[in-house]
């Protein structure tokens, strides 16, 4: 399939585990994908015989890790085709970006009476936020439904576009459900109508291309873990006008031009989001795990997964009372079922047992599980180092499993 | 050791002729599904332990100074467990429950599904026995000194 | 000296590099310090064979890697001596955490015409924060001013207690003098007139033992990366009864309990300020990190820090045309200096290229600058894997360097 | 080679005799104390490119269709390296500086001193000594065309 799975596999220390004497069998990609040998030797390396803080630093091991740093800033605008480094600003995660948008944003074009527009089944991490910024505001949180298959009811979307919507916020792909949302269409729409959008592509970067350009979203953010690199880092890609304008989030080192206890003046693009002491360790950590991306093909792995992902449906839909929330026509490799009258949480239990890490649950997408009237699901999400193989395994443990509890 | 630790002692043996995960949980549904399930009384909100992934009620009588507990789950595994801790506690008095540590637990490798990240309400169960039979041991005595 | 540097030093590995082939005599910790490597490894173990995400997997590695998390909360909570790990909330570093503080509590308490206290000698991350809750509330900040040793005047600390102030914001030592502020003081003073305190203890924790419960301060803050931990990770210490009062600073996965367009109710301590994928290696590593420090013994460190900082000062009071900023009794081994006539940015090139790392400019320590009327200091900052050996390397490299520059 | 390239190739081969980077150090700072200071009315903010480490002041003139630079630093080291930039610009046509290629800052390992993040002004200064070439450029043609 244009893959070398095996190859592959063998990048993935973790993936030779074993755990309860079963080969591991992770198909917890959406909660956070495992990391290459090349991600964790660089780290190693970095704090082995390069560590040091970066940007003020005249010293060769501060000259050394801030041209790593901006060297991996660029792998960051480049992945995403970005106009320019400045519009990359490295964070904590997803959940930072967005807190910082959220805020940031907010400060500057949100007053009360205003509108946010997000959909139903986006993660917690991108309602949270907008909540309190309409708390804190007075302004309102409207909402896209999905239908039966989980895809956005796009027919009411330009009612819901209103003259006091200010941003539209929607996750490129589910974590959830698995949809791919058509959100090239939605910015179109916004943007007829002035409305900036930020997209939560924490489910989408590690699956495909993502161009920024070709999107024309005004924001993008997505999280270094959940695409095989560090933990603790992220993305927010912001259009370089509107960041320009926008107050800054965090105060604090290196965000700053000139302090003083009367006037103090902010940094430049990206710096001026940039507080403290940056992650560098994991902002350079994810752009190897880029560049290895890059090395095994992005439109390779897109076209592997899709494969992979018809199977599992296959699988999938010949097991009996097996049901699957989440129909998009157009999906990432990312599965919610439930098996009758069997709780989750059980099911979980047993195929740990057997190896399966799968995860249970709400996913934090709470609204996603009322909409369905379910307490939770079982989600198997898959990326490019699983193999069909596992999907068997996965099929032949949920056979068991309603065995052992019916 | 006391009754109550043999009691315990006896749970981690009859667990130990498992050495299969899938047995022992094998075992647990059993358990689960022949502890009759809660009073449809307390199957409510206000005996409801809520631990996000499942949930247990819990509900205790004092009959004759010895505890009376009813409990239930809606995950069979978890119930199975509520099963073992309702055998081990029911029909005890609020301070043999009090002076003994819970054991079996850890004996039978189940461990984890006490710890406080797990959600199942199981340790929040387990919490509410103790509370139960403190509260109940209160009364008493202030019974006895009035 | 009770300190065994010959093996603390192979601890280290970067201790042993070569820059432009002369040994590394790294002087820069006030930056960022070097890592153990037992810290080193436990990344790497626990990206090769543990990674997974904490708290809702029911998973077994998910189950092993929230164990550890929640360890490495305990290891804080210990060598920190507060009450109970609900008071510990790892963040993304020092400045995250001042942030999370100046938001929330912010939120909460201040209003338009209240006062926040700080000091004159801050680091811009305990500056700007409270700056932007300032503009953002209309609130004043006041300032404690220091004398020509670079302590605090404490004798008008009572004046600027004033009714309006709201909390007091204070660094535990100056990243850019060295000074040890009495914070002890401060605290007792602050809380006769019930006004909260925060301490920044970035610049102390790795110098010696911090006891919270004993200076009964109602915000600790610290960065990971400073004490030999990993980077982007950080510590926020607040009261319980404090904490569970405050609003949430984040939104996002985790800090939530039940999540509805309409209402959301918030989780527990500590995970009521942890919004989304919480960076589990970067704490973990801080707490193996706090772990080698006990093993080497606080104690000891502090003292042997003592005496090297005696030698310091003794082998650069020796060097003519070197003035020292900052000269507080009270201090950690950091030391800012000036070489008269000679540029700090010349002097930092040229000790750079020596293989002595230190750091030169302003140290995000605008104030302290603007109050000695310069443009930065050259400074040393030295941990206890520092040796007197080294000093005599760059009391030589100043020497040279000024030859170089008359 | 175009005669700018050839000069830049002979500062190349002016350093190749130094090893040690203690003795390229030397040769600039005896050239940044060769270098007149700029002339004290450009000492000003109006010509100050700030670069937080360090500052450097510019101007430039158009004299016979030739650039004339007046620059200067704080730090001597950097000043040195502003004598070599103006060393190899001063008195060049704007259309000499625009059509070649900056190498030479390469060439003898100073580039780290032009990344953009060390703040010492070098390279905010290259680019307004570009800039001065371009306006300078366009002023001509303008005069041509009327
Ligand atoms: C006293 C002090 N406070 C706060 C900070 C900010 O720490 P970080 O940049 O790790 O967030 C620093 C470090 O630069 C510091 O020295
Ligand atoms: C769609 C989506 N958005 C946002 C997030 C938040 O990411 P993080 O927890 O890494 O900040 C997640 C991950 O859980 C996600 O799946």
């Amino acid at each position: 399939m244009g893959l070398n799975i095996k190859q592959i596999r063998s990048d993935f220390p973790i993936l030779s585990q074993q755990v309860y004497k079963k080969p591991l069998v992770y198909l917890d990609n959406g909660a956070t994908t495992q990391k290459p040998q090349v991600v964790i030797d660089t780290i190693r390396e970095l704090q082995e015989s390069q560590n040091s803080s970066i940007h003020r630093g005249i010293h060769y091991l501060s000259e050394q890790m801030t041209g790593r740093y901006e060297a991996a800033r660029e792998t960051v605008r480049a992945f995403l085709n970005a106009d320019s480094a400045n519009e990359i600003i490295f964070t904590s995660g997803a959940t930072g970006s967005i807190n910082t948008v959220a805020f940031s944003f907010g400060e500057k074009y949100v007053s009360a009476g205003d509108e946010i527009l997000i959909s139903e089944m986006e993660h917690h991490s991108n309602i949270v936020p907008w909540q309190m910024l309409c708390e804190r505001k007075g302004a309102q949180l409207k909402v896209i439904p999905f239908n039966e298959n989980g895809e956005l009811k796009l027919e009411i979307l330009d009612e819901l576009l209103t003259k006091r919507t200010k941003i539209v916020a929607l996750s490129h792909a589910s974590n959830s459900m698995g949809t791919i949302n058509p959100v090239k269409e939605v910015i179109e729409k916004a943007h007829a109508k002035d409305i900036a959008v930020l997209i939560d592509g924490a489910q989408m970067v590690q699956h495909g291309e993502v161009d920024v350009k070709e999107l024309d979203c005004d924001f993008y953010v997505f999280s270094s873990h959940k695409i095989f690199g560090p933990t603790g880092s992220g993305v927010l890609y912001g259009k370089e006008s509107l960041l320009e304008e926008l107050p800054p989030y965090q105060g604090g080192g290196d965000m700053v031009d000139q302090v003083s206890f009367e006037r103090t003046t902010y940094n430049t693009l990206p710096f001026k989001f940039e507080a403290g002491t940056s992650n560098y360790t994991g902002a350079i950590g994810l752009g190897v795990a880029l560049e290895y991306l890059h090395s095994v093909g992005l439109e390779k792995i897109a076209s592997y997964e899709k494969e992979l992902s018809r199977y599992t449906l296959g699988k999938l839909a010949r097991i009996d009372r097996l049901k699957i929330y989440g129909n998009a026509a157009n999906r990432i490799s990312v599965f919610s079922f439930l098996l009758q009258n069997i709780h989750t949480y059980d099911a979980g239990l047993i195929l740990d047992k057997m190896g399966i890490a799968v995860r249970t649950g709400t996913h934090c997408t709470q609204p996603v599980m009322d909409h369905f009237g379910i307490d939770g699901t079982i989600r198997a999400s898959l990326v490019f180092y699983n193999t069909r193989e596992e999907i068997d395994v996965l099929a032949e443990g949920i056979r068991k499993t309603m065995e052992m509890l019916s | 050791m006391t009754e109550y630790n043999k009691a315990q002692q006896d749970i981690v043996d009859e667990f130990s002729v498992f050495e299969d995960w899938l047995d022992r949980y094998n075992y647990l549904i059993e358990l689960g599904n022949d502890l009759p399930g809660i009073d449809p009384k307390y199957r409510s909100n206000e005996y409801l332990i809520n631990g996000c992934q499942s949930k247990v009620w819990l509900h205790a009588d004092l009959v004759d100074g010895r505890l009376i507990f009813n409990a239930d789950s809606d995950a069979i595994i978890v119930k199975g467990i509520v099963a073992l801790l309702v055998k081990l506690m029911n029909e005890r008095t609020p301070s043999e429950i009090l002076e003994n540590e819970l054991t079996f637990i850890d004996g039978i490798g189940l461990r984890q599904n006490l710890s406080p990240t797990r959600s199942n309400g199981l340790l929040a169960m387990v919490k509410k026995m103790r509370l139960y039979a403190m509260a109940y041991q209160a009364k008493e005595n202030q019974n006895k000194e009035s």
